[in-house]
């Protein structure tokens, strides 16, 4: 493995779905991730944010090496994810979904739901395995008393810490958390957020935080993948995208940001108007063209492709050559 | 129980006045009092947001409110108006005589909330008919100018349509018309936009804002969202445990909030440009009190950080600062705001190091 | 390691004990109170333990040999009718044998046919259940498949011809009983396993590297072991029903084995002037699979999440 | 939805000609065809002659194929005891069978769908838990013997119904009682559920808050929703009732399909048998697509996709 190759890498990484059922019907792709480049470094949080449908949750299963990808490779520290053993990956990546309802077996245990990564990888013996859940329910904040509760005694929060509990259990390197708090009240995410960036510093993790909420991405990460009807269309870091968004989605996506600030009022949002596109039958072009306030010709005719802009990438028809060129 | 709320004012005006209203509902395990001692009102034109976080008893006002309690539940009130009729003296047909016709109401998940085996012009339709508006000729008019108000384009051909046919956003604007089939004088949202996405949201908000104008309703918005709230909102009412522990216009409810809940859920929301990248955000410990049963003192007392004895005890009177503000907690204001300002500077602090 | 550790659990949630201390009951003491009141389980459930105990200890409760004749006690009326004795508490049937031990040992062939047969049918019908849901696909179609031809075919016919060529053994009872009802399994694990399917602890379980089949034994199997017992129990009572039909029409067990189904056919010919010999097999097949259905829906009462009593 | 029609068509198919080999298979089952054909004295010389005059020398795929030849052209053969043609014997008594389950199917809808809206709506009163014990008790009786008890009480005791035959509608009265126990249950309970999913979901709510009236929340959007599976069910159970026919039918008399199954199967006269077999699947399947069109009608999520 390559110390220097960033821990998670997609170099044009593409997942399809065939949509329809039985043999009669007639297939439709679905894309749900075209073409997506990105890299992670060590250490950091790297927000992936967009409307739902936009492709965030397949891309978040590929990642997690739940979904192989349909077309491109995920890298390992270089290593194509693909050639890397499933157990190997499960040992150094796991999740944390949103549904903390879901998320966990209802007929099983705290003790036997945080230690499942210990029990399928043989770690330690019973005895350590308990320990190891003991120590990181201590960890996550959750009373040693509930070992041997079941989910369904616990409220959404706590919850939520026993899936983080899990997922820490073998001690892996990154976290892919696909919407962790938005299940949860506004003062429990509070705690569950705090919690996370606490244990990323205590235990050197990387995270890859999805999310629709925008104040909380600007909060957590460091940097930030806009995606829209499943392409990348801004990857920059959270300083660049937030205080000067460049793509008309991402500012588009900013604007509609509610804070409780009484002095603004409702966002003025006039293109933006139109319907989220069927992903099965996307516009030709540049996909947000229909909602885009500075669609131009251009933009219905041709899919842009990806530029630098600064160190940012950007995918649009207003930056790159062909603006430069004009 | 003595009554605390009796004499906060209200005008004869008001589309829909409540004082000292409880809803009690009979569960295996005892009694869930889910609304204690409310008050509210609203006016013509006005915006009232009750917001407060999951099992609050923020959807059960509304429900109350509307007569759709299921048999489990009690309502009394002191006070229950609208329009100046008391609806707790009111029959059951004369209750379904007002809704739909004088207040609509418009629910969390559009998709589920029509029906699927009619048609859109089917469900808009009945509803002015029901209420002896017209025939169904005139309630397809009435249905097709609906529609364009609420932004659906080729309204006539929508109305062919069944909701699955719609997106989330798209129902929701159907409900929000067929809502309006009646002019009613009242709407009242339930968590409108929860279900739909970050841009759709604000679409849906504005027109609604939009919409009151033009029709000059009232309008009770009902959600867990601050963000919302403070931007739609007139005048607050924030729910803890069955209880409205802080009321007042969204000025003074967010630019000095009285209450430690309020002041701690304000706290937990990140605001780009305010809250500090990456520091910690300021959180309510512990978690919401279970509402079965017998009830004494302040039901946020074992998550407050200001929590003293007295707060155990009796109850807790609501605190009148002006005519409609008002808060319940036994923190006089000028603490209130000193421990406001001491927990923000605290805050600065941890983020600075 | 350790300072920190205590450092940040303090600022991470900052909990006292009381905040999180778990009020609500464990599922298993949910079960446990629920089934204390719930009426019809315990009488369900007292009734199917009393047939139990009779049909194991049958040799011991039973007053006379159930296959002995004694053509010099023929019918005799129950002890509430006329000539009724306390020798022979239910009376006697046309052969002079004792009804009361004929009706305890029958309890075995019953019970045998109704538990071996619900239960191989759940394990066949489960697994095709949970197979088909798991996999999806084309794996799916095949099952459903499977589920229809099932459908399709009329059971108590297709039982009684099997029967009427192979005889009407035991085990052959069992086994065609058994291929008749394993499909509400595999319907209800089908459409179970489809939505646990989805859940996220099934891509957690999945993400933390278990293989297929661990993650069918061990997340998604307990989730439905409920269903099965219901099922179970409901399908064990139509066994009974079935073997009673059979053997009433002469295709079950033959006699003179003691098959209660049989014992309404042998008291038809009797039935217009010595009604008992039809009512009380009659009686006791009715009772016993009301009882295991009232247990049944106990069991699915007492498990359903939210609780309907 | 034409996609949708010739999805369940190729399914059904499929299903047909599975069914059909099973029917087939089931002649074979019964032992020795040509020792049976050639008489109980013949000698193996003789069975073999026999054995090659009806072609049951060929391969067993040969054989089957050759069978639903001629079934389809309406030849299924003859019964081994009267040496009538299969297809005759079967089409004479299969009337007054499809009359029995008719009135069955018709008496427990009409028992079943009240009760069972009745049931949810008053959910834990004393009329959901009369219903349940109803729908315990039909599902526990078994049939026979509650025809046997009735020719009793009826018949004999009171003389109030004749207790054979199919001469007048009175006839019919206790057959149609029996049968429709063993459908009713089923009936009352998916109603039941059915009934009390619709009425907590979120459009009924919504219709309540338009104002309309109990009535109107009650038969226009709750039930349309609710009877969608009984329509599956209905038809299911129609298949069902013509197949269990044949215990009511022998105890009581009637000369239908179901009495011809049960005499064939005692007499072995398995060419008869296995037409009946393959006959009520046939039907089944017929019905369960009439079912899942009828849904589609009432369901535009399933006409529209």
């Amino acid at each position: 493995m390559n110390a220097d190759a960033p821990v998670l890498e997609c170099r044009d990484v593409s997942r399809t779905f065939m949509i329809g059922k039985g043999p009669f019907v007639q297939k439709k792709p679905l894309r749900a991730v075209q073409d997506v480049s990105l890299s992670i470094e060590r250490g950091e949080v790297l927000a992936v944010v967009g409307e739902s449908g936009c492709g965030k949750t397949t891309l978040a299963k590929m990642l997690l090496g739940l979904l192989p990808p349909s077309g491109g490779e995920i890298f390992f520290e270089g290593v194509p994810l693909s050639s890397v053993d499933r157990n190997a990956v499960s040992r150094r990546i796991q999740p944390v979904f949103q549904d903390p309802y879901s998320s966990l077996n209802p007929r099983k245990t705290l003790a036997s739901i945080i230690s499942l990564p210990l029990d399928v990888h043989k770690i330690g013996t019973p005895e350590e395995r308990k320990r190891r859940v003991e120590e990181i329910m201590e960890l996550v904040g959750l009373p040693r008393r509930l070992l041997y509760s079941y989910p369904s005694q616990l409220s959404g929060g706590q919850r939520q810490r026993v899936a983080i509990a899990r997922a820490l259990a073998i001690k892996p390197e990154i976290l892919v958390c696909d919407e962790p708090t938005s299940a949860l009240d506004v003062s429990v995410q509070a705690q569950i957020l705090n919690l996370l960036q606490e244990l990323r510093e205590e235990l050197n993790l990387t995270y890859v935080f999805i999310s629709h909420n925008l104040a909380v991405v600007e909060h957590m990460s460091s940097r930030v993948a806009v995606m829209y009807l499943g392409r990348l269309i801004e990857f920059g870091t959270a300083a660049q995208v937030f205080d000067d968004p460049k793509h008309p989605y991402t500012s588009a996506l900013l604007d509609s940001v509610l804070t409780p600030e009484p002095q603004y009022g409702l966002p003025e949002i006039t293109t933006m108007g139109r319907e989220f596109p069927n992903p099965l039958n996307p516009p030709p072009g540049c996909a947000f063209h229909p909602r885009c306030p500075k669609a131009m010709d251009v933009c219905s005719q041709a899919q842009p492709q990806p530029a630098d802009e600064n160190g940012r990438l950007l995918e649009c028809h207003l930056y790159g050559e062909e603006t430069a060129a004009a | 129980m003595t009554n605390d709320t009796a004499n906060i004012p209200y005008s004869d005006e008001s589309i829909l006045a409540v004082r000292g209203m409880n809803v009690d509902i009979r569960v295996p395990a005892g009694t869930l009092h889910a609304v204690t001692n409310s008050a509210f009102h609203v006016d013509r034109g006005e915006t009232l947001c009750i917001v407060g976080e999951s099992g609050c008893g923020k959807s059960i006002t509304s429900l109350a409110v509307m007569g759709l309690l299921p048999g489990n539940a009690t309502v009394t009130a002191d006070v229950l108006k609208f329009e100046g009729r008391d609806l707790l003296s009111m029959s059951q047909k004369q209750l379904s005589a007002l809704r739909g016709n004088r207040m609509g109401m418009i629910f969390q998940d559009p998709m589920t909330s029509l029906n699927p085996v009619y048609t859109i012009g089917n469900q808009m339709q009945e509803i002015y008919v029901r209420h002896g508006k017209g025939n169904a000729a005139q309630a397809k008019d009435r249905a097709i100018y609906l529609l364009e108000k609420v932004g659906i384009t080729a309204a006539e051909s929508r109305l062919g349509q069944y909701p699955h046919q719609l997106s989330g956003g798209l129902r929701q604007r159907v409900m929000i018309a067929m809502m309006l089939m009646n002019d009613p004088v009242l709407i009242i949202a339930d968590e409108p936009t929860t279900a739909l996405d970050v841009t759709i949201q604000a679409q849906i908000l504005h027109l609604l804002a939009d919409l009151q104008k033009e029709f000059n309703m009232a309008l009770i918005l009902i959600t867990h969202d601050l963000g919302v709230v403070a931007r739609i909102a007139d005048r607050v009412a924030v729910m803890y445990a069955g209880y409205m522990v802080e009321t007042g216009s969204s000025d003074e409810v967010f630019n000095a909030p009285m209450h430690p809940y309020t002041q701690g859920l304000i706290d937990c929301i990140p605001i780009p440009g305010k809250t500090e990248r990456g520091a910690l955000l300021g959180s309510i410990p512990g978690i919401v009190p279970a509402l079965v049963g017998d009830q004494e003192g302040c039901m946020f007392r074992n998550r407050c950080d200001f929590a003293q004895e007295v707060c155990g005890t009796g109850i807790i009177e609501r605190k009148a600062l002006g005519e409609q503000r008002g808060y319940r907690c036994v923190i006089g204001p000028e603490q209130a705001q000193a421990n406001l300002q001491a927990s923000r500077a605290q805050a600065a602090v941890a983020a600075g190091e | 390691m350790a300072p920190q550790d205590q450092a940040a659990s303090q600022t991470a949630n900052g909990f006292t004990a009381e905040e999180f201390e778990v009020e609500a009951p464990s599922p298993r003491e949910v079960m446990r109170r629920r089934a204390k009141r719930h009426f019809g389980l315990i009488i369900g459930g007292s009734v199917v333990s009393i047939t139990i105990v009779c049909a194991v200890f049958a040799p011991l409760i039973a007053p006379f040999d159930p296959f002995e004749q004694d053509l010099t006690r023929r019918l005799i009326n129950p002890v509430w009718g006329e000539g009724g004795t306390w020798a022979h508490p239910l009376g006697t049937d046309g052969f002079g044998r004792d009804l009361l031990s004929r009706l305890i040992f029958g309890a075995r062939i019953s019970l045998t046919i109704g538990f071996f047969a619900a239960s191989i049918a759940a394990v066949v019908g489960s697994i095709i259940g949970m197979i088909g849901g798991y996999f999806g696909g084309r794996v799916d179609a095949v099952v459903m498949y499977l589920i229809n031809c099932k459908l399709a075919l009329p059971p108590i016919l297709v039982a009684l011809s099997v029967v009427s060529v192979f005889g009407g053994t035991i085990p052959v009872l069992i086994a065609v009983l058994a291929a008749l009802f394993w499909d509400r399994y595999a319907v209800v694990t089908r459409s179970v396993t489809q939505q646990i399917r989805n859940q996220d602890f099934i891509a957690a379980a999945q993400a933390a590297g278990c293989s297929k089949s661990r993650i069918i034994l061990s997340e998604v199997l307990p989730n439905l072991t409920n269903q099965i017992i219901v099922i179970a129990s409901l399908e064990m009572a139509v066994a009974i029903l079935v073997e009673a039909v059979l053997s009433f029409f002469g295709l079950g067990v033959q006699p003179p084995t003691p098959s209660w189904g049989l014992m309404v056919s042998e008291g038809r010919d009797f039935m217009f002037f010595k009604p008992y010999l039809i009512t009380i097999p009659g009686l006791a097949i009715f009772i016993l699979v009301i009882a295991i259905n009232m247990m049944g829906d106990g069991v699915r009462d007492i498990t359903a999440p939210e609780g309907r009593n | 939805m034409a996609q949708f029609l010739l999805q369940r068509l190729t399914i059904s198919l499929l299903v047909a000609v599975t069914v059909s080999i099973i029917g087939f298979s089931l002649l074979r089952l019964s032992g020795d065809l040509a020792a049976e054909l050639a008489g109980e004295d013949a000698t193996a010389e003789e069975i073999a002659q026999v054995a090659k005059s009806y072609g049951l020398d060929r391969p067993f795929h040969i054989q089957y194929l050759d069978w639903v030849g001629k079934a389809l052209q309406g030849d299924l053969g003859r019964s081994l005891f009267t040496n009538e043609p299969v297809l005759e014997l079967i089409t004479t008594r299969l009337p007054v069978t499809v009359q029995l389950a008719t009135y069955s199917l018709i008496l427990a809808l009409l028992v079943a769908l009240p009760l069972g809206v009745l049931a949810a709506m008053k959910q834990n009163t004393w009329i959901d838990r009369l219903a349940l014990s109803i729908a315990v008790f039909g599902q526990a009786i078994p049939s026979f013997w509650f025809a046997l008890l009735m020719i009793l009480f009826f018949g004999v005791i009171l003389r109030w119904l004749p207790i054979s035959g199919t001469d007048t509608w009175r006839h019919f009265i206790m057959p149609t009682i029996t049968l429709s126990t063993f459908a009713m249950p089923q009936f009352m309970r998916l109603t039941r559920t059915g009934m009390l999913d619709v009425l907590e979901s979120d459009f009924i709510r919504t219709a309540r808050a338009k104002g309309l009236s109990p009535m109107i929340v009650l038969w226009k959007h709750a039930l349309r929703n609710a009877v969608l599976p009984v329509v599956s069910l209905a038809a299911v159970a129609f298949g069902f009732l013509i197949g269990g026919s044949f215990i009511v039918e022998s105890i009581f008399a009637v000369n239908g399909v179901g009495f011809l199954a049960l005499e064939s199967i005692i007499r072995q006269d398995f060419p008869v048998v296995q037409s009946i077999v393959v006959f009520i699947s046939f039907v089944y399947i017929v019905l369960t697509l009439l079912s899942d069109l009828i849904n589609a009608q009432l369901d535009p999520r399933i006409r529209l996709n």
